[in-house]
């Protein structure tokens, strides 16, 4: 018998802090497979910035750089410019990216600065508790949102994909899920085609990828899935925002 | 370059940081330093460097982060307000030991205040603006010419010792002209930089950025590697001028554009037949303590003269032990004292000994 | 020996150049200079000066409350300056638009009316060199020829063709300081 | 003969019980014993069913299994 | 309320800045201090009070500088990373002269640095981390019932002296629990605000919040103004707190977490018959230097323990106008000193003394 | 004959430092008449970041603030949030809305903050002596872009009254220009249209005025008037791209 | 006799000439002589002619005409 | 007098609350309390422990490096804490979870089949209620009114059905200690 699914090299062999059933697991594994079929580990740097994933760089084979909280766009764009010819990519949380850093992701959005961006959105801050994110869905409770998101006061879940795909620069914005097998796949797809547009075009590329967050969510792994695609799907469309020509 | 150019500060500054080799300026806009990117707007890509106007101090501060940690010499710019909120950025600089250098051309403060010269971010640069135990080195030229030489030097410097390093001047200083004359520095050769993430080629180990240590002890250990750099950098770097202090009654100690009104009001003092002398720290930080200490041997006062409510009066006094007076003359938002004004300092002072 | 200067005028009258090309010219004469413009808030409009300093010897202070020298190109830079000038310094005075007569009686005065002078070159805009001329010519400072030299060596090459209006401009300006 | 065989880093995983829940073969369950990291991770109840499929393997978010197929 | 509540510091505060008429809440996430939000986000609303998460620190402080320049009573919290990054904002707060409530529980640094408790942001809290001549009035508790005074304290002292005020803990501070009373605050009448943006009614010149003045003079003048408030400040408003000072040999200073933890290390010193005693300041800025020289005046050591790289030190020297020994003992990275190695330290003092 | 136009009596009487054919006092004109036509004098708090206009404070007879750059939509944030049934209102440039302080901006339209935004845009910082702005048209020389926006490295003029549509909240969003009689008055309309919002729906509202800076883009104001309808409004297209039912 | 009479704040005007540019009947003019900020000031060649219609009034950037009709 | 301990176990078992409700209920009795979390980094899962201190004078350090009292609940605790308690001091163990012998002569070690008890009332979640119980049997910390009176007071209103079940497990756990 053949191996037919094995650890991505671009990973790194060791056990990670997250949560049973978080899908952070997943989507590290799906950048990590993308950079190995694209061969690129070697020219690869990556930027995590604070945030449940913040120890990333123990968990690829890459360079990495840690980055101050919403600074990891503005950080990529220094590594980018002094190194054109490597590839660059940020792994943000959706407190991180659509909250205190939305001025560098809009920018670096605007520059179409040649990095590729993944965008977890959990719907909540996940490493300092549960607190409400911008992107917790309405009457979604939290720790900072006892009674349920009030949208009259707290206003909306932030949709960032739609909202950068209204810029000229960016080549690809899409939005994907990893809450089942098929859309695994899909976003497997979408992460790599966001990579390769860096390596090809050298364009701004970002994936936003829903993703789960069992513990602050206070729901079993299996039943967080079940949430994310009952109440995160429907608010967050999935499919392809913006797409180059070249790379459709 | 040997021929002298007149320029102004700001653009001297720019280009020594072209010729030390820097690769990349992240800024954004802020009166009094404009000259300094509009400078390296034009010049960097000329040179096939990156020019490039970030969408706010942080994210200019995070650019250089990134930058910075690839490897690359690297600057920015700004002024107080600016500054300010480069704090954080800075603490995460220093942390993560990334060589890079940061300009503030101050301006009259506190909040928006104006854009008139002052020295009132002293305490700001030299105690740590930001959070946690660290230390920028601050330089503070007195003149064009020697804005071209601290500059080259930040950028040394912040390779040797993995830091970052402020040039810490004023409007005034930014915008006057004076004659500069660039060093060769086309056999220097840049440090390498192991560290720098560049991609993990081959089977080195991977290089990592960052700050975070979760574990007490690991972070503790740290810190004492960041203590003990820092006491390596105070044993070596301190710098100072002294100009007529030999026989000084009464030594002015100033920085900057500051040490240049002191030195004019000396001649005058001199003149008058007071014996009065100048004390001009180069370096902020490590403050040049010992240099002091040594002037403070002799019985004579001290005048602490700054474009700010006192902010260097504690280093002076912690320099010279309390055993001497120190006494502090200034003006702040924005006003840039004359001579006369400080020599009429001088001269109460040396007044007020007679009578005790 | 140290000569302080200050330029003062409207803001599109050149000042901050005509102080430019003093400081270049006595650099390159071996002199140590600084030059310092006034820099005012964010905003724009109003009159403009810069401040010289010509010495043998290192310069302290670039700031100067007592110039060994004043020149006023207009009214309101003579209402500002006058006082400051040190006894015994040089007051230059554009006659053609200061209308008043200085105060100061211990200072020499040396008017010249650079506005009609440059008028009568044909281009408004090199008075400020008609002033400049009088101003080397009443304190010595620098050379008429390094002055020369260095209005060549700091013209922009597309503006080369202006050398021979600001030379002659230049030496009308010492001319009325001679008289 | 099974088609496919799945093989555990039993000491990774953290017994979330995401590929119990996708396996189309419903071979996967969660163990009675405890792991080192004090879980009780998942194991396959019938091999021979196994398809190779992989799709316990996509779910995993650690990386515990590796599959192979004939 | 009268009955003794057993409650975690930071929950504490939350109530005791309800109490103070608190009437909005502005902040971002950052532990150690996370139980202050969601506390409030539950109590806020209860009452009828505003509970906002900011975007961001920065949006956080500018919120609060619009609530407080419209006469609110109005608090923001955070920790470290969070609190560089206000500084901008408190520079403007402080220029502006607007009365509000700041709350660092800081932890491990510098960059991101570590969760655990830390005091490595004296220095950016009492010397100003923002650009330009400023203070905060900064107050440090040590315990639950401290924290209920002392923020109650803050709001009172912010409207007093129109000055931003911040309190500041750790997280050890924050997540302990002890037993509060909440003072009876039923009486008090908070001040009339005239100068409050709240519309410009009937024929009442119009109100205006603002930092900028270009010109230099009044930038001096309005300088000159907030100096001597700081120094109105500073004459009556330093605190500190004394624990067998006494006939002590050796004087312990230390604020906060830390001053229990020098406390026990005090009794089992004394125990062994060492006189130990300790100087707790309350109040970092203004520092309580008055009271220190009083102790000063005696022939006895200083030994200033902090959880930082010894940023007070040369307070306390100051303060002991350089004539007594100040000896420094700190860990750093989120790790509490135990009462054992400061008594070692003590010990070691009191050995070195007994050589000399 | 009867007095048909004169200074609104929210404008105070002083003269303003505004270079001469500068289009921030037409602006400036145009909010004070809404707010005279609204009545709403007496309960309305401006808030001018630093910029061109940032002694608005100045200008206006009304209380006022001074923001941080960038920071204006927070500072209105407590102001509004302390003062609900207060008016209150920013006026902000295009470096400060679009570049600096972007999160500030996307954050309260984006929790519907009951404010009204004017928001000035000059494609340059006025400021500063005319530096680059993130609105720079492409190819504009500035003082930092002195061969002409790049934007395949400097991106590409951003369109906020756009991006900022994207967003679930917001009431009403416009863009408007001051380059003409005609197009004065349908600013007019908009503006008063924004504090009416406020007044009315508690919602928030923004208005984008294309203005002209004729120092930092050379031009005299006449033709500055000519190169903003040229270019500017070709690229930032005038119209409402968000309007409320109730007021439509 | 004019329908409409315009009153410029002399004082306050900065020249800019966007009033000249925008009058219906052309009959706003630049005047030659320089008010107190400096500037050479507008003013109206032939003020019969004016309409009342208020254009020049609503470009001035500096509010220095006030508009009169019938 | 000042008693010092320490609270420990998985996350589940309720260290942080039994730690809480002593301290609660010595404040009641008039003493003076203090409790600490162990707040570890942002991450979750592993153990908890929590420090409680009961003494009649000003409490200094919150911290305490050498406890008068441990509860370990399970294994791992019992491995981290042993060393640290005081000589003399009490060493209360969750005997249903912990299979080893304690190291310790110097000490009293109580051990209390708490998960046991808790099981056999019906409910794994109060074996911290059992330790507790057999706590301040062993050290007399509190008296069991107090703590009864504590409890009642502190359970929320939607669990005060629980209060019988709670109380039997905490004379349970009395008893025990009394053996
Ligand atoms: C300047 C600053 N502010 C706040 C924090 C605290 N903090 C750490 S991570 C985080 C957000 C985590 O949420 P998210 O970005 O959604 O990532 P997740 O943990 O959910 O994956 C916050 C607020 C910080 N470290 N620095
Ligand atoms: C934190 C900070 N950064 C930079 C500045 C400098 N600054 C003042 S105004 C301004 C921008 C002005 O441009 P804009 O917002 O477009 O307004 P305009 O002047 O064009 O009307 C800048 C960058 C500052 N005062 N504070
Ligand atoms: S807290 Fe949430 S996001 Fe973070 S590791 Fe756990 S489950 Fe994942
Ligand atoms: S490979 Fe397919 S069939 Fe085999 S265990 Fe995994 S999911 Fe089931
Ligand atoms: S998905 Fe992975 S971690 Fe989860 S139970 Fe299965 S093997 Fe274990
Ligand atoms: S600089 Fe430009 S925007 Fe500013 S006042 Fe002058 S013309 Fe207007
Ligand atoms: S009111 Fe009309 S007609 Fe009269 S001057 Fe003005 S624009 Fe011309
Ligand atoms: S528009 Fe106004 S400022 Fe301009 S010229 Fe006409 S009246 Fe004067
Ligand atoms: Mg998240
Ligand atoms: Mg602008």
């Amino acid at each position: 018998m053949k191996l037919v699914f094995d650890r991505p090299r671009a990973l790194a062999d060791v056990q990670t802090h997250y949560c049973p059933g978080c899908t952070h697991g997943i989507i590290h594994r799906l950048v990590a497979e993308a950079i190995d079929e694209l061969d690129i580990a070697e020219r690869t740097v990556g930027v995590a910035p604070v945030g449940c994933a913040v120890l990333a760089y123990n968990y690829f084979n890459l360079d990495f750089q840690e980055a101050a909280h919403g600074r990891a766009p503005a950080v990529a764009t220094g590594i980018k410019r002094a190194l054109p010819e490597n590839v660059v990519f940020t792994y943000q949380g959706d407190g991180d990216l659509a909250s205190i850093g939305t001025a560098e992701i809009v920018h670096a959005a605007n520059r179409g600065e040649a990095i590729t961006v993944v965008y977890v959105n959990n719907a909540i801050y996940g490493m300092t508790g549960g607190q409400m994110a911008p992107t917790t869905l309405p009457d979604q409770k939290t720790s900072t949102s006892p009674y349920g998101r009030d949208v009259s006061s707290a206003g909306y879940p932030i949709r960032m994909a739609e909202m950068l795909s209204t810029l000229v620069a960016p080549q690809y914005i899409a939005r994907v899920a990893v809450n089942s097998p098929a859309n695994i796949q899909r976003a497997k797809r979408a992460i790599k085609k966001a990579f390769e547009i860096q390596v090809k075009n050298k364009g701004f590329a970002l994936v936003e990828v829903l993703s789960t967050c069992p513990t602050n969510w206070g729901l079993s792994p299996e039943k967080a899935l079940r949430w994310l695609e009952d109440n995160m799907i429907p608010y967050y469309p999935l499919g392809d925002f913006k797409v180059p020509k070249e790379v459709e | 370059m040997s021929e002298k150019l007149l320029m102004k500060g700001n653009e001297a500054l720019g280009e020594a940081a072209l010729q030390a080799g820097c690769q990349l300026y992240f800024a954004y806009p802020i009166t009094p330093q404009s000259e300094l990117p509009e400078y390296l707007s034009r010049r960097m890509p000329e040179l096939g460097r990156v020019f490039l106007q970030a969408e706010s101090e942080i994210a200019a501060i995070n650019m250089v982060y990134g930058a910075a940690g690839a490897g690359a010499r690297v600057m920015t710019s700004s002024s107080s307000p600016g500054i300010s909120l480069k704090q954080e950025g800075l603490s995460y600089i220093a942390a993560a030991q990334l060589p890079c250098v940061i300009v503030n051309m101050s301006r009259g403060g506190p909040g928006l205040g104006s854009i008139q010269p002052a020295q009132s971010d002293y305490l700001q640069a030299t105690k740590g603006g930001g959070h946690g135990d660290y230390h920028l080195i601050v330089l503070a030229p007195a003149s064009a010419q020697e804005i071209v030489d601290l500059t080259i030097l930040a950028f040394d410097l912040a390779d040797q010792y993995r830091t970052p390093v402020m040039i810490m001047g004023d409007g005034l200083l930014g915008q006057m002209m004076e004659p500069v004359l660039f060093p060769d520095r086309t056999n220097v050769e840049l440090p390498e930089k192991p560290w720098a993430t560049t991609g993990r080629k081959g089977d080195r180990p991977k290089n990592i950025i960052h700050s975070l240590e979760l574990q007490s002890e690991r972070l503790e250990a740290h810190n004492q590697k960041l203590q003990e750099k820092y006491a390596d950098i105070a044993a070596t770097q301190k710098r100072s001028d002294e100009y007529l202090t030999e026989d000084a009654d009464v030594v002015l100690v100033a920085f900057g554009t500051v040490a240049r009104i002191c030195r004019s009001a000396i001649d005058m003092a001199r003149e008058k037949g007071i014996k009065a002398g100048l004390f001009r720290p180069i370096s902020l930080w490590p403050f040049p303590d010992e240099a002091l200490a040594r002037l403070a041997e002799k019985e004579r006062v001290f005048l602490s003269v700054e474009m700010n409510c006192g902010q260097m009066v504690d280093d002076i006094k912690l320099a010279v032990d309390c055993r001497r007076p120190v006494h502090f003359f200034g003006r702040v938002g924005g006003i840039v004292p004359s001579p006369e004004e400080v020599l009429a300092e001088i001269e109460k002072i040396m007044a007020g000994r007679c009578d005790a | 020996m140290q000569h302080e200067f200050i330029f003062a005028g409207f803001g599109g009258q050149g000042v901050l150049l005509m102080g430019q090309l003093l400081a270049h010219t006595a650099m390159d004469e071996g002199k140590r200079v600084s030059w310092i413009p006034s820099y005012g808030p964010e905003m724009r409009g109003g009159t403009a000066n810069c401040t010289v300093i010509v010495s043998d010897r290192e310069i302290g202070s670039p700031v100067v409350s007592r110039p060994s020298c004043v020149v006023a190109m207009n009214l309101p830079s003579l209402d500002k300056f006058e006082e400051t000038v040190k006894p015994n310094g040089v007051l230059v005075i554009n006659s053609s638009l200061v209308t008043r007569e200085p105060k100061r009686q211990d200072v020499t005065v040396v008017k010249v009316p650079a506005t009609q002078v440059a008028n009568e070159l044909g281009n408004a805009r090199v008075a400020n060199m008609v002033a400049l001329g009088a101003v080397i010519e009443a304190t010595g400072v620098v050379t008429p020829d390094g002055l020369m030299k260095a209005l060549k060596k700091n013209l922009p090459p597309h503006r080369q063709n202006l050398l021979p209006l600001n030379r002659e401009a230049i030496e009308k300006g010492r001319k009325t300081a001679q008289e | 003969m099974a088609r496919g065989k799945v093989v555990f880093n039993e000491d990774r995983c953290k017994g979330c019980e995401l590929c119990t829940t996708v396996c189309p073969q419903k071979i996967l369950v969660m163990s009675e014993t405890i792991n080192k990291l004090g879980y009780h991770p998942a194991t396959v109840s019938d091999p021979d069913k196994c398809t190779g499929c992989a799709t316990c393997a996509r779910i995993c978010p650690d990386c515990v299994i590796k599959v192979y197929r004939q």
